[in-house]
C-alpha cells in the first residue's frame, strides 16, 4: 500500500473513534436515544477490511455499525443525524444507531438482532453467485453470536454452496457482560467455523495492517473461488457493552492492558516510525477531523425532524 | 378452459412467472429432485435448472435468510416452507428482518420475497403439523398476505404476489392441492387486496377463506333449500383485507358470520368482527357469529380431529343462529371453559 | 405498606417462590453476574447461587428448550427473555412444543413454565426491539397470558403464574420497571385469570393492560374533569380473559373503548371487540373504538415513536367519538391507507 | 451380555420389524392415518442404545420413534392403539405416529419438529445434574436434523454446561429425499459435533452388538463424568421416509445392498454360530413376536375412540 492509503486508513480510525466518542458525549446530553454501541477500540477490523473492499462488494454489520459505516464511506453527517434521529439521517430518522444503511454504498445495516445478519449476509451471497457476479460480501458479527443458531445454519449453507461470504466475528472477548469462555464451549471461535470446512484465519484485530493483510487475503480468495472464509479478529471494545451498562464484569487491569494495545496509538508510531508522516500531520489530521464531527454535530442539530407523514411512509414498496 | 388441480395452478403461476423474470427462483426443502413434498414444484427442476429451483438442508432460518438477503439485492426469491409450522423456525427473518427492512433502511430497500406454505388440518398430523398461521402474519405491518381457496385464484394470485415488491405469506391447504377447477392458459392476475363475492344472497354474510370457502359454500346451498339466502364472501386477501367489499355485504344483510379454520383468539375472524363494528355499527340486527376450529392443540385421532375443526353442519348451526332460528348454543367451547377443565 | 419499584417486585416474587420451592430457578441471558440487563433477578445469584440463577449463551431456541425440558421432568423454571423480541427466535420450543406437550402425550406431561420478558416501546429503540407480542401467545391453546400494570401485580401475579402448572407467558414493559407502588411484604397472589376494575363509571368503559393502564387512568381524570364517568378496566391476564367483568361492566355503561399498546390487527383489541359483541351485543350504544400504535414498524425518531403510540389525548379523543362528542376520527390511519402510499 | 440378554435384544429388533411392518399395512388398509415414518432397518441402533439403560434414564426421540418406544418396553398393544387413534394409545389417541410418550418409562417423545427434541434433551440433562442425579438421557435425531439451529444451540449448551445426554444420530443417510451430501458441507456427521470438545464416536448402526458396546461405554462416561456424548450410527431405512415417499431418490441397488446388511439377520447368524439358539428358536420367536403383533392389532382394532369430551382434555393442567 502506497503512503496515500496507509494515512487515509489511519485517518479513518481516527474519524470513527472521534465521531464515537462525540456520540457518547451527545447521548449523554439527551440528543440520541435509545441504545448506543460504540466501536472504540474495534476501529482497525472496520478499517482494516473495508477499506480491502471494492465498491460492488457489500458490507453487513450488527449493532455496533457505526464506525463500519464510516468506513464504507457513509458520511458522517448522515450518521450523526441518523443517531439524533433526523429526517437528513442515513435511514431517515427511522432505524437509528443499530440500523444505519446505505444502499448506494452497498452498506446493507445496521441489525440489532444478534446473528441476525448472517442468513442476510448468505442469501446475498446467494445472488452474487446467481448473477455470476464476482462480488463478495462481508459480514460482521461478535462473539456472543457465535451460538445463535442462525450461525450455525448460515456456516454450513455458504460453504456447502461457496456463498462468496466473509464471516468476519469481531472477538472483543465478551457478549455484553458474558465472558466468552461462560457461553461458548470453545473459546477459540475460528475453531467453531472448522467443522463445515470453512478455512479460517485468527488475527490480531488491534493491528491494522495484520486486519488488512488477512483482509485481502480472504477476499481474494472468496472472490475468485466462490467459497466462504471465515476470520476471528481478537479485539476489545474500550466502552462498556451500550451506554448503559455498569460495566462491573472487567477488571480495570484488563481494560488497561487493552488500552496499552490501542490500534490508533499503534498504526500512528508505525507511520512515523517509517516516516509516513511526523507529529505534525498527526495534529494536522486530529484537527481535521474534529472539524469533520464538529460539522457532522453541527449538521445533525439543525437538521428537521421527520414529520408526522414520514411515520407512514415506506413500510411498503 | 382447461381443468386443473389447485397445485398445477401454483405450479403453473411459478413457470410463467420464471419465464418472465430471470430473478425469480424457488427455494426450499425438497422442491427441485423430490419434485415438492405436495409436488407443487414438480418439473421447475428439469425446467429451470439447479441454479433456480434450489433444494436446501432443514434450516429454515437461513431458508428464510437467503431469500430475504437475495431480495434485498434484486432477486425475487420464491421460498417454499414445507409446511407453516416450520416458519415458526423462521420468523426471525421473516418478521424481524423481511418485514423491516424498508421501513429500518427509510426505504433505500424492498423486500419482494413471497413465501409459500401449506397450513391447516385435517390428514390427521397432530398438534404439530396442523397448524394455522394467518393471524400471526396479519398482525405484522410490511408483511401481506394471501390465501387461495381454488385453482384459479391459486395461480392468479400467486402470480401477483410475485410480482409485488414487498414481502409477502402466500398461504395454501395441504386438503386443496388436488382439488380441480377451470385455470385459463393466459396471463392473468388476481390482485392482492380484493376479496371475491362467491355467492350473492340477502339474509346473511359468510366471510371466510382459504380451506373454508368449500364449506360455507355447501352451507350456503343447504341453506338455499331451506330459503335462506347466504352471500359468500372469499377474502383471498387476509391483508390487506378488503374492508369496502365486506362492509358493503353486511350493510345489505345486516347479519354475519365469520368462518375461520384457524383457532379463536385473536384470530383473522376477531380482526374482521372488530374491523365490521368499525364500519358498519349501525347496520347489524343481530351478533356476528365466528366458526373457528375449537381451542385445543390439533389432535391425531380422527374422530377427534374432525370434531375440532368447523364443517357444514356447525356453519349451518351459526347461520341460524344468526338470523334467529332455533340452533345450538354456544358455537364453540370458550377457552375459558376448557381451562376449568383441569384436575 | 412498602413502596417499591416495579422490577424491585418482580425481583420478590422470584425470591419468595424460589425460597419455597427447591424447583424454582431462573434461566437467561445476563440474569445472574450482571445482575439482569433491566436489573429484575438483582441479587438472585448471591442469595441462590449459580445452579439456580444461570446465565446462559446468546441462544433463545435452547434457553426456552432448558425450560420446557427441565419442566417435562417436573422443575419449575423462571425463563427470562431478556426482551420479547428475541422470543421469536424461541417460539418453536414454545408453541409447538411447551403448549402441545400436555395434550400430545394425552395429559401424562405438565410443563409448569414461566417465560418473563418486557416487550413495547417507548425508549427509541427501534423496530426490532420495540414489538408487543400478546396477541402471538394469547392465540395458541395451552399457553396462559399474563400482563401487569403495577408493582402490586407484578409480584402477585408472577407468584400465581410460578405456581401454574401451564406455560405462562409473562409480559412486562420496560417502561414501567422503574415505575413505584405499594407492596405488601406478606405472602399474598392475584389469581391469574381476573381483570382489576381500577375505576368505576357509568359512561364509557375502557379495557386496558400492562402500559397502557397509566395514560388511560390520566385520561379518565381529565375526563372526569369534564364530567365524563369512565370505568377503567385493566385485564391483567390476558389469555384467559375475564369475559364476566369485562361484559358486566359494558352492560353497565353500553360503551367501551380498548386501549392496546400493540399493532390492531389481530391484536388482543380485535379480540375483546370480537368477545363483546358476542357477550353484549344488545347492550351497545355504540361502536366500540380501538386505540392502538399505528400499524407501522415502530421508528427510531422521538418524535415518531412518540406519535406512533397511544397516548392520553388519544385515549380522550377515542372517548368522545364513543359517546359522540366531538372527535377525529379515524382514530388511526388503516392499514389499507398506508399501503396505498407506495411509490 | 448373557444369552438371556442377547436374545432379549434378538427378539425386540424382531418384534419391532414385524410390529412396523404390520402398521405399513394397517395404513395401507386406511386404519392408521396421518404420517408413518417406520423404523425398518434402524431396528440396531434403538435397541443397542435403550437396552443399556436404566429405568429412571430418558429417552427421547423424534417422529421415527415406534420402534423406540417398543425397545423402551412400551406395550406394542398401546404403540399400535395410538396408530389407530384409540382412546387406549399411549397418548390417549391425541398424539399418532409422531407423538408417543410413556411418561412412567421415562419415554418423552415422539416430536415432529425436526431437531426439535435436542433442546427439550438439554432440559432434562439440565434437570438432572440440578438435582444431583446420575441418570442420563439418551436422544434420537436423524441425519437431517444436524443443519437445524437446535442442533448447535444443544450441543454447545451440553458441552459448557457438562450436561448428562448421549446425542445419537441416527444417519440414514437421507434426509427426506435429501442425501447427506446435499444438505452438509461436511457428511461426516460426527465431525459436526466435535467443534463443542464433545467426544464422538462412530458406530455401524447395522450391528446389534457394536451399538450396544458403545451405547455402553457413551452411557457409563456420561453417567459418571457428567458430559454430553455424541455417537454417529450409520445405518438405513428399508422403507420410504413415510407412506407417501415415491421413493425416486435411491437406487435399487442401494437399497438392495443395504438390506444384505439387514440387523436382524445378521444377529441371527450370531446367535446361531455361536451357539446361542437354534433355528427351532428362531421360528419360535417368530411365532411368538407374530401373535405379539396380531394381539396388538386386535386390542387396537377393539378399543374405543376418544369421545368429544376429551377433545377439550388434558390442554391445560
Ligand atoms: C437474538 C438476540 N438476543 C439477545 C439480544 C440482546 N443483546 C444485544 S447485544 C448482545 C451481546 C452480543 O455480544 P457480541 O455478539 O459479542 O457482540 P458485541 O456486543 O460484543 O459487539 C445481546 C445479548 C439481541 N439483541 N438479540
Ligand atoms: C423443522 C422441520 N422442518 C421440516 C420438517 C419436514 N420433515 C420431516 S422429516 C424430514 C427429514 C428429516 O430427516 P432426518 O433428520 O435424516 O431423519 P430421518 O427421516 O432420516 O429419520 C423433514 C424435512 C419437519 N418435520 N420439521
Ligand atoms: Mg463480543
Ligand atoms: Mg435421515
Amino acid at each position: 500500500m502506497n503512503k496515500a492509503e496507509l494515512i487515509g486508513m489511519y485517518r479513518q480510525m481516527v474519524l470513527i473513534r472521534k465521531f464515537e466518542d462525540q456520540a457518547g458525549e451527545s447521548y449523554k446530553l439527551g440528543k440520541i436515544g435509545g441504545f448506543l454501541h460504540l466501536y472504540v477500540g474495534q476501529e482497525a477490523v472496520g478499517v482494516g477490511f473495508i477499506s480491502a473492499l471494492r465498491p460492488d462488494d457489500y458490507v453487513i454489520g450488527a449493532y455496533r455499525e457505526h464506525g463500519q459505516a464510516i468506513a464504507r464511506g457513509v458520511s458522517p453527517r448522515r450518521v450523526m443525524a441518523e443517531l439524533y434521529g433526523k429526517k437528513t439521517g442515513v435511514s431517515s430518522g427511522k432505524g437509528g444507531s443499530m440500523h444505519m444503511f446505505d444502499v448506494e454504498r452497498h452498506f446493507m445495516g445496521g441489525h440489532g438482532i444478534v446473528g441476525g445478519g448472517m442468513p442476510l449476509a448468505a442469501g446475498m451471497g446467494f445472488a452474487i453467485n446467481y448473477r455470476d457476479g464476482d462480488q463478495v460480501v462481508v459480514c460482521f458479527f461478535g462473539d456472543g453470536a457465535v451460538n445463535e443458531g442462525a450461525f450455525h445454519e448460515s456456516l454450513n449453507i455458504a460453504s456447502l454452496w461457496g456463498l462468496p461470504v466473509i464471516y468476519v466475528c469481531e472477538n472483543n472477548l465478551y457478549g455484553m457482560g458474558t465472558a466468552i469462555n461462560r457461553a461458548s464451549a470453545v473459546p477459540e471461535v475460528f475453531r467453531r467455523a472448522q467443522c463445515y470446512d470453512i478455512d479460517v484465519e485468527s488475527v490480531d484485530g488491534m493491528d491494522l495492517l495484520a486486519v488488512r493483510e488477512t483482509a485481502d487475503r480472504a477476499i481474494r480468495i472468496a472472490r475468485k473461488e466462490h467459497r466462504p472464509r471465515f476470520v476471528e479478529a481478537t479485539t476489545y471494545r474500550f466502552r462498556g457493552h451500550s451506554m448503559a451498562d455498569p460495566g462491573q464484569y472487567r477488571t480495570k487491569e484488563e481494560i488497561a492492558d487493552y488500552e496499552k494495545r490501542d490500534p490508533i496509538v499503534k498504526m500512528r508510531a508505525y507511520l512515523i516510525e517509517n516516516g509516513f508522516f511526523t507529529d505534525a500531520d498527526v495534529e494536522a489530521i486530529d484537527k481535521e477531523v474534529d472539524a469533520e464531527v464538529a460539522d457532522a454535530v453541527k449538521f445533525a442539530d439543525e437538521s428537521p425532524e421527520p414529520s408526522r407523514e414520514d411515520l407512514f411512509a415506506d413500510v411498503y414498496a | 378452459m382447461p381443468i386443473m388441480m389447485y397445485r398445477q395452478a401454483l405450479n403453473l403461476a411459478m413457470r410463467e412467472e420464471m419465464r418472465r423474470d430471470p430473478n425469480v427462483y424457488v427455494i426450499g426443502e425438497e422442491v427441485a429432485e423430490y419434485q415438492g413434498a405436495y409436488r407443487v414444484t414438480e418439473g421447475l427442476l428439469q425446467e429451470f435448472g439447479e441454479k433456480r429451483v434450489v433444494d436446501t438442508p432443514i434450516s429454515e432460518e437461513v431458508i428464510a435468510g437467503i431469500g430475504v438477503g437475495s431480495a434485498m439485492v434484486g432477486l425475487r426469491p420464491v421460498v417454499e416452507m414445507m409446511t407453516i409450522n416450520f416458519a415458526i423456525l423462521a420468523l426471525d427473518q421473516i418478521v424481524n428482518h423481511g418485514a423491516k427492512l424498508r421501513y429500518m433502511s427509510g426505504g433505500q430497500l424492498s423486500i419482494p420475497m413471497v413465501i409459500r406454505a401449506p397450513q391447516g388440518a385435517g390428514m390427521q398430523l397432530g398438534a404439530q403439523h396442523s397448524q394455522n398461521l394467518e393471524s400471526w402474519f396479519m398482525h405484522v405491518p410490511g408483511l401481506k398476505v394471501v390465501a387461495a381457496s381454488n385453482p384459479y385464484d391459486a395461480k392468479g394470485l400467486l402470480k401477483s404476489a410475485i410480482r409485488d415488491n414487498n414481502p409477502v405469506i402466500f398461504l395454501e391447504h395441504e386438503m386443496l392441492y388436488t382439488t380441480k377447477g377451470e385455470v385459463p392458459e393466459d396471463d392473468y392476475t388476481v390482485p392482492l387486496g380484493v376479496a371475491d363475492v362467491k355467492r350473492e344472497g340477502r339474509d346473511v354474510t359468510i366471510i371466510t377463506y382459504l380451506r373454508m370457502v368449500g364449506p360455507v359454500m355447501a352451507a350456503a346451498e343447504a341453506l338455499a333449500a331451506e330459503g335462506i339466502e347466504v352471500e359468500v364472501i372469499d377474502l383471498r386477501s387476509l391483508r390487506p383485507l378488503d374492508i369496502e367489499t365486506i362492509t358493503d355485504s353486511v350493510k345489505k344483510t345486516h347479519r354475519a358470520v365469520v368462518v375461520e379454520e384457524d383457532w379463536p383468539t385473536c384470530g383473522a375472524g376477531a380482526e374482521i368482527m372488530a374491523r365490521l363494528q368499525e364500519t358498519a355499527f349501525d347496520y347489524f340486527d343481530a351478533p356476528i357469529y365466528r366458526v373457528s376450529s375449537e381451542d385445543v392443540p390439533m389432535p391425531y385421532s380422527k374422530n377427534l380431529e374432525r370434531s375440532a375443526i368447523p364443517d357444514e353442519a356447525k356453519i349451518i348451526n351459526a347461520v341460524k343462529c344468526t338470523i334467529g332460528r332455533e340452533c345450538k348454543l354456544p358455537i364453540r367451547r370458550s377457552t375459558e371453559d376448557i381451562m376449568k377443565l383441569t384436575d
